[in-house]
């Protein structure tokens, strides 16, 4: 079919095996210029054709021509809508404008066609019909529209689909989690129940900025982090267990044996050779607190620091222990502005039962109250940690310090002492220290 | 094309406006297998690349076959998925982490048939509408960020380069040949939006240009001051400059101490970086994010530039594809990137690669840089 | 005591001076088998605590008994040093880095007389004047610095710190039990002279009240400036201040921020820090310089404060005691305090030692602190 | 035997094993009041009883009893002697002053008794009698004299004894060096010659105050480090080799037959049950670089790092290879101010032979010209490196990048790009910028 832009650079991304997002967008193009249900669209027709222009023109200059975005908007919030607008409107009307929306997925992005369906004709109708599945935070990202459309998209949602929006600004970011209890059998924490229940709990600071900078609470279910909270996230919460690994020695001498398939099979495209227990998983254990006698698994789950390894290779012998709950970690980030920070353990242990009051008034309101006060504008709380200082941390939460909290103690004798911790204070004479040291 | 309400007046932003309720509750969304078994899950098993059973101690089963999304996708498309989802499994499915898609059935017998016709759909141009893979020791789906679909930051775009790698990587989606699973992602400026941080292999934007200034606008339109504290390095400051004969208040940007983080643009549209020949992707390595076997880590930058060579930056993929058959061929079964690289030692890694090593290379940025450098005489000939 | 002149002419002191000749000659001072033998050695053996025999190719031996020595050593002492030197050694003698003498002989059958004559000799109230060993894998001579004896910063004293813990850890010293070198160092104030800081063992004197302030004599004496530049906190600000009646520049110190390291009071006399009960000892472990198996590592702080309780600082003593004991029964062979406290993870090193942790041994000293903090959801309950 | 002060204190440290300081300074201050040779002392006689007396204070006060030192030295040095004063010169004339003066130790401190004798006499007649064998920088430590003995006591070292004085102050500090050679079978450059060669021809730095802050140079002859060279010198030479290991197969055979000590027997007084050479050698090797068939000692020294850990266990079946040379490492140094900082690997290998000129002209000339250059007052050179970064220090010596210098690359990707190396430099026109992306 001929459209608006002619587009060679563009048109070379719609061979090879891997889905291609130009062929899609020509698509959607497609059948607005079809319009086979006779949509009113709302927006500017031309929307996808415009896009894959003005992306023709940046493959051409490898520069963007999206503008700034300005603060647009719903009444009453302080998020959910990113402003964008083309530099190039006279060449490309139908994305004058291309606002994104960001919509709040569902924890663990579960669907059922009917409701997606639903956002579909939203969609189709009042934006580009072009979306993200899924931006990297998680949300639903409704991919461009006009400013005039943003009231009646919300209005919509929340009377029509019962759906609310999603975090942007310095606000509490749309929180998530991995597929967790729903279908993996190592979830140590009701991650979809946490998620949604921290999501309602916490809707004005969603909604509503009142933070020195975003805040991003990620929830996975075991230390695999499937969701990557440990790495993107303000506070994770990673599900673990403080009793013993669960051990099916049938089980173990059946995977010793050949007769099971190790880690579920996920090495089976090429040849590794006969399974090796002792090679595999013995051997590996980062603590070495496994042995192998040919017919027993022994393990000694006191130095064991449930790293996975051994279950993920061995899933039919090996569960997560019973007495459940998650470890908490603070302050992870991208590297803007001075390097990336991977979360800090700040709670090795704490039960993660809904409707978990412990973690909400212990870990995470003592956490922004700090936060709100010392933040500087645009400072993460990995940053303030870092400025402030981890024994703060402790302070601000009343934390016992203990020694899991770090990787090795400090190497640096330079301790801050407070004067109520030293005998005798700090006040002195000097002249009675004179009399004994001359001058 | 008329204008339609939703119902909303704006006069009356307030009437009868809902608002705080939230995202829809999760298990409205939960096929019946997924709601029975919640939490009882035993153990899985990966059947084929692509397709997994997980067994629950009630003797259901859930069998997953999951596909590989482009993430930008047209409502069309989209619907596409939904008649599937019809089609096979009762009408639902779900999203992964990484942007693929998975459609669960509860018996074995209907795998068959939905792979089949999730693999008989092809795009106009030949590209797969559903490819199957994604799981076990292979390489998944690249999460990536806007890139010039949208953000107005991006140092490259992200659509463009990661369909190119994932045509070059494809064998790598639909098999488990890997040592371990291999995670790319791609950001396309250094707000890094995504986990690109911590990925085996992370393909980044990269600006090398101080940003230019638009002085008038500057003057009219930005907030100074925030501009100037936005600067990581103190390398903006106030300037008074004259342009076409009138007086203006501006900044001036010390270019030796720019290190081109955009920080600074993000805080004032007149202060753009991008340029046709210093936007660049640099390729970082050895990230990883689970707490399996190593702790998680950081990424490591292994080739400092690589030029935007639109539309399928083949200098990027041929790096990626090299980096990845030396890992695939050298490590040991389990071990990922990173954990390879330290084991076998970075200089190692530099000869096996064949990538030149250069002092872009090595940390000159604020004091932990000394912390990455090398305090021992421990280390390899290369 | 009538002056004696050397020949020295304060009023020419240019007159026939001898400058920049530096030190002699090292192989002035080798003792023939070494002479004979230099630089073609074959191996070595470690026959009993503190007595090794080096083999050379030329089939040559030479025999080695290390005694121990207090460094600080008079005349007197170093002239029966000699003595015993010219009766065994042929004259010739030497100093190890960690401050033990060592006597040569060129043939076994000398090593006998040599050791029974060197344990023979006692001080008046019992000690040795020099004891046999420190070799292998036992325990070694303490290097440490001035201290009381001449120091003007120290916040706890060396010698006598030293003799104490030698004479517990004397046991270790003759015998070579541990599973690999346990090195023992000592500085009685940060600036650590000495390799403390890498040692299997610190103790470090440690001051922990800000400085006093002798306004009349920062006024009168002190380069106000340089005292400011020298504090790495900032703590320290210029100020008039009234002291009996008279109006003084002089400076403030904001104590919060005080860090105690004294640089204030090396660049000013008028900023004493000493204090009885402020100055204390504080242990750093799990150090090494060696790049054995594992690179060299900086010692932890594991206590951080134990009084300074003259003359033979028993909670010093007893602490050292049981870390050398516990880490003596769980260590593997060959592996180094810090290699050992590593692999078993900090956590249950203050587990196995009883020491307890608190808030001070986080680091929370700038930005590398971040380093020494958790990163991972790996670790030990206990 | 009566002295002028009561040390009840001190009195405490005379008994237990290990020899006693305290016993030891009271017998020179009894030998000085005996004087049985006669001695016309220099200093006041009672020096040795005054520092027990003001010692005994210390232990009292807990506190030091030194004031600050003020400068002293002798004529056109500006080092080697440091000022030390008392602060209770009315109660302790004959410590009033106590001035140490560092006398340059010969390399590897070999002593024939004639030299040590002499010293000796010429300590016990112009100072106390006190020393230190050796300070922690490695001088010859004289312990306590007075300002008007300083002149003399330097013309009696240079013209009686040919010995000069060693290091203190912003100066080059006394070079030391393991004892190499002389009777170590592993070392890899000759450490005496080296430390030597250096102390001779660099007198002037070592003497003359020029730099910004004090400057060590230290010499090993292995990785064994005997002399902490890599902890604590600016300039750490560490000698290595870069071909194979040589390999005495009969002696390994030996070895793992249990007929030889491992270790040179250092393990010996502890049964540690027969010797595994799997265990104790292959294993612990880092690079897991050797093999042991029962019967053959394989290694891959490709992979090798020269741990020395091998060599070590096995003195007589694996020797260093003959290519030899030594590693440099830059910046070594204690905490002082912010953070002790270990040798950072700035010269993997280089030759080490008489006169050393390519490690002169090429490595410590041109650093140290940069640190002149561009060091701070009291700035060490591993501060330097900090503060402007290890590519300054590779512009200004030239050496070419590797990566044997870093442990791991970069993990933040914040590079400084030169205007040069950017195509199409930086000069740009905005007005041309704008006419593509419009404001
Ligand atoms: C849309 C999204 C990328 C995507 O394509 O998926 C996105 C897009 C933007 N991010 Fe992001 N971030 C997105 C997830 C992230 C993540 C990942 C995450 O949340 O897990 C990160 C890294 C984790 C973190 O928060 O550190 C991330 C780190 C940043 C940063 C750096 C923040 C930092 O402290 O390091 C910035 C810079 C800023 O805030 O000014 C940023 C800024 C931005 C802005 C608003 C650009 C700007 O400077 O104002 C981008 C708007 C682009 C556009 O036009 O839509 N974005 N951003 C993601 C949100 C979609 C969603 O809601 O699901
Ligand atoms: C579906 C998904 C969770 C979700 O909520 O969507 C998921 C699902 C599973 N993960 Fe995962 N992981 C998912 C993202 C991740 C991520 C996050 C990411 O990739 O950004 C990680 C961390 C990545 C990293 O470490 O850099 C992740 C690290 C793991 C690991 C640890 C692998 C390792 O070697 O370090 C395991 C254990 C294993 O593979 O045996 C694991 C295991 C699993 C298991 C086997 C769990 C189970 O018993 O069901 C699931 C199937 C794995 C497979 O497909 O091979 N999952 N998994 C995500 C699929 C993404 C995709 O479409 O490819
Ligand atoms: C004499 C001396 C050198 C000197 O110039 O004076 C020396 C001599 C030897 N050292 Fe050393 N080392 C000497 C100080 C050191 C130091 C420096 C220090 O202690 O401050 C170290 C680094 C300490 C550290 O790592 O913290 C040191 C780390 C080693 C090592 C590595 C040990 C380890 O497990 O890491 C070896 C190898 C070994 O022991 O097998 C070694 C081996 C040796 C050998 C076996 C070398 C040889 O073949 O002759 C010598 C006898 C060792 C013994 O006594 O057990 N030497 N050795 C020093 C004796 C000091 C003393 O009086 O006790
Ligand atoms: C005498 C000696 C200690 C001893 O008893 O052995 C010593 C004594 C002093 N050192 Fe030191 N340092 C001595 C070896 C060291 C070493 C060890 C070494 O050289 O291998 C170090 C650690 C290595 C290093 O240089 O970093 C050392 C690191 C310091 C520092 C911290 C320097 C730094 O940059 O971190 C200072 C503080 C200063 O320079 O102001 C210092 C300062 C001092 C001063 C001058 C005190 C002062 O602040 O002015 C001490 C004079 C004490 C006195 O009254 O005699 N001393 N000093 C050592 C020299 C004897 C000799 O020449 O053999
Ligand atoms: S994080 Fe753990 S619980 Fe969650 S999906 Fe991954 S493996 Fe399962
Ligand atoms: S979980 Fe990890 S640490 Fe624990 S036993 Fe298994 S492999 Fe070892
Ligand atoms: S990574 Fe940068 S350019 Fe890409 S979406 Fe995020 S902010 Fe925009
Ligand atoms: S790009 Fe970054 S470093 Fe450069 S001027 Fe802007 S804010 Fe400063
Ligand atoms: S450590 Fe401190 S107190 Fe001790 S000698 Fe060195 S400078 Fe003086
Ligand atoms: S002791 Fe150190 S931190 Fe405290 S005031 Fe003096 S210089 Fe500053
Ligand atoms: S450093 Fe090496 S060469 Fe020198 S004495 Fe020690 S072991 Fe021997
Ligand atoms: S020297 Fe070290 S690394 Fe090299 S083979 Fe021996 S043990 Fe292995």
């Amino acid at each position: 079919m001929e459209f608006k832009h002619k587009t060679p650079l563009l048109d070379q991304l719609e061979t090879g095996p891997w889905p291609s997002f130009v062929t899609d967008i020509k698509r959607e193009a497609e059948s607005r210029k079809k319009n086979e249900n006779n949509v009113e669209y709302q927006v500017n027709p031309d929307i996808c054709e415009d896009l894959l222009g003005i992306l023709e023109l940046s493959f051409e200059h490898k520069r963007t021509h999206w503008k700034h975005g300005g603060i647009v908007g719903v009444f009453g919030y302080g998020g959910g809508v990113i402003g964008r607008y083309c530099d190039q409107p006279e060449m490309f009307p139908g994305v004058a404008h291309f606002h994104t929306i960001r919509v709040n997925q569902p924890a663990s992005k579960f669907y059922s066609t009917e409701f997606l369906g639903a956002l579909c004709d939203l969609w189709e109708f009042r934006g580009s019909g072009l979306t993200n599945m899924h931006g990297s935070t998680g949300d639903i990202v409704f991919l461009g529209t006009f400013t005039d459309q943003l009231e009646e998209i919300f209005y919509e949602l929340t009377h029509n689909l019962n759906q609310d929006l999603g975090g942007s600004g310095s606000n509490l970011r749309t929180p998530s989690c991995c597929i967790g209890k729903a279908r993996c059998e190592w979830a140590c924490m009701d991650t979809q129940d946490i998620c949604y229940n921290f999501t309602m709990e916490y809707q004005d600071e969603l909604h509503r900025p009142a933070f020195p900078y975003k805040f991003k609470f990620k929830f996975d279910g075991c230390p695999n982090c499937c969701v990557a909270s440990i790495a993107r996230s303000d506070l994770s919460f990673i599900g673990t267990w403080r009793d013993k690994i669960r051990i099916d020695q049938k089980a173990a001498a059946a995977y010793a044996g050949g007769e099971l398939a190790p880690n579920g099979g996920a090495h089976a495209s090429r040849d590794w050779g006969p399974f090796d227990i002792q090679k595999e998983v013995i051997d590996i254990c980062p603590t070495g607190c496994m042995a192998w006698d040919g017919k027993k698994l022994s393990l000694n789950d006191k130095e064991c620091t449930r790293c996975m390894h051994c279950i993920a290779v061995m899933p039919r012998a090996l569960r997560p222990g019973v007495d459940t709950g998650c470890s908490v970690l603070a302050g992870a980030k991208a590297p803007i502005l001075d390097g990336a920070q991977m979360g800090t353990l700040i709670v090795p242990f704490i039960k993660a039962e809904a409707p978990y009051d412990e973690i909400k008034e212990q870990v995470v309101e003592p956490i922004w109250d700090w936060w709100m006060e010392e933040g500087k504008n645009r400072e993460r709380l990995g940053e303030l940690i870092k400025r402030q200082g981890m024994q703060k941390l402790l302070e601000v939460t009343g934390f016992k310090a203990v020694p899991q909290m770090v990787q090795e103690p400090r190497s640096n004798p330079y301790v801050f002492w407070k004067e109520e911790e030293v005998e005798g204070g700090w006040k002195r004479d000097i002249n009675e220290f004179r009399k004994y040291h001359k001058r | 094309m008329a204008f339609i309400s939703s119902g909303y007046n704006p006069a009356k932003p307030m009437e009868n406006r809902i608002t705080d309720i939230g995202p829809r509750k999760p298990d409205e969304f939960f096929p019946p297998v997924i709601k029975n078994n919640y939490g009882k899950w035993l153990y899985h098993e990966i059947l084929e690349p692509g397709v997994l059973v997980h067994v629950s101690e009630t003797g259901d089963e859930c069998y997953t076959v999951r596909v590989g999304g482009t993430r930008l996708m047209s409502v069309s498309h989209l619907r596409e998925i939904c008649e599937i989802a019809d089609k096979h499994c009762d009408g639902y499915l779900r999203f992964t982490t990484r942007n693929n898609v998975e459609f669960m059935v509860d018996s074995k017998d209907k795998v068959a048939a939905l792979k089949e016709d999730l693999l008989s759909r092809k795009q106009a141009g030949g590209c797969f509408k559903f490819p199957v893979g994604g799981s076990g020791a292979g390489i998944t789906n690249i999460v990536h960020t806007q890139g010039w679909v949208h953000c107005h930051t991006p140092a490259t775009d992200a659509s463009g380069p990661v369909k190119a790698t994932m045509d070059v990587l494809f064998d790598e989606f639909t098999s488990m040949k890997m040592p371990a699973k291999v995670k790319v992602s791609l950001a396309c400026c250094l707000n890094m939006c995504g986990a690109v941080h911590c990925s085996d292999i992370a393909i980044l934007g990269y600006h090398r240009k101080p940003p230019l200034l638009d002085h008038e606008y500057l003057d009219k339109m930005c907030e100074i001051p925030l501009a100037i504290a936005a600067c990581p390095t103190a390398a903006i400051k106030p300037a008074k400059v004259e342009v076409g004969g009138q007086k203006l208040n501006s900044v001036s940007v010390k270019n030796e101490r720019c290190m081109f983080c955009g920080n600074c643009y993000t805080m004032c549209p007149s202060m753009p970086l991008a340029d046709t020949e210093g936007d660049c992707v640099v390729l970082m390595v050895g990230g990883k994010i689970s707490n399996r076997v190593s702790a998680p880590k950081f990424s490591k930058v292994v080739v400092p530039y690589l030029p935007n060579n639109t539309p399928r930056w083949p200098e990027v993929t041929d790096a990626i594809k090299k980096i990845v058959d030396v890992y695939a061929a050298d490590a040991n079964k389990y071990e990922r990137l990173g954990d390879w690289a330290e084991r076998i030692g970075w200089e190692k890694f530099f000869e096996k690669t064949g990538l030149p090593f250069s002092h872009h290379l090595i940390d000159d940025f604020r004091d932990p840089a000394y912390y990455t450098w090398r305090q021992t005489t421990q280390f390899k000939f290369t």
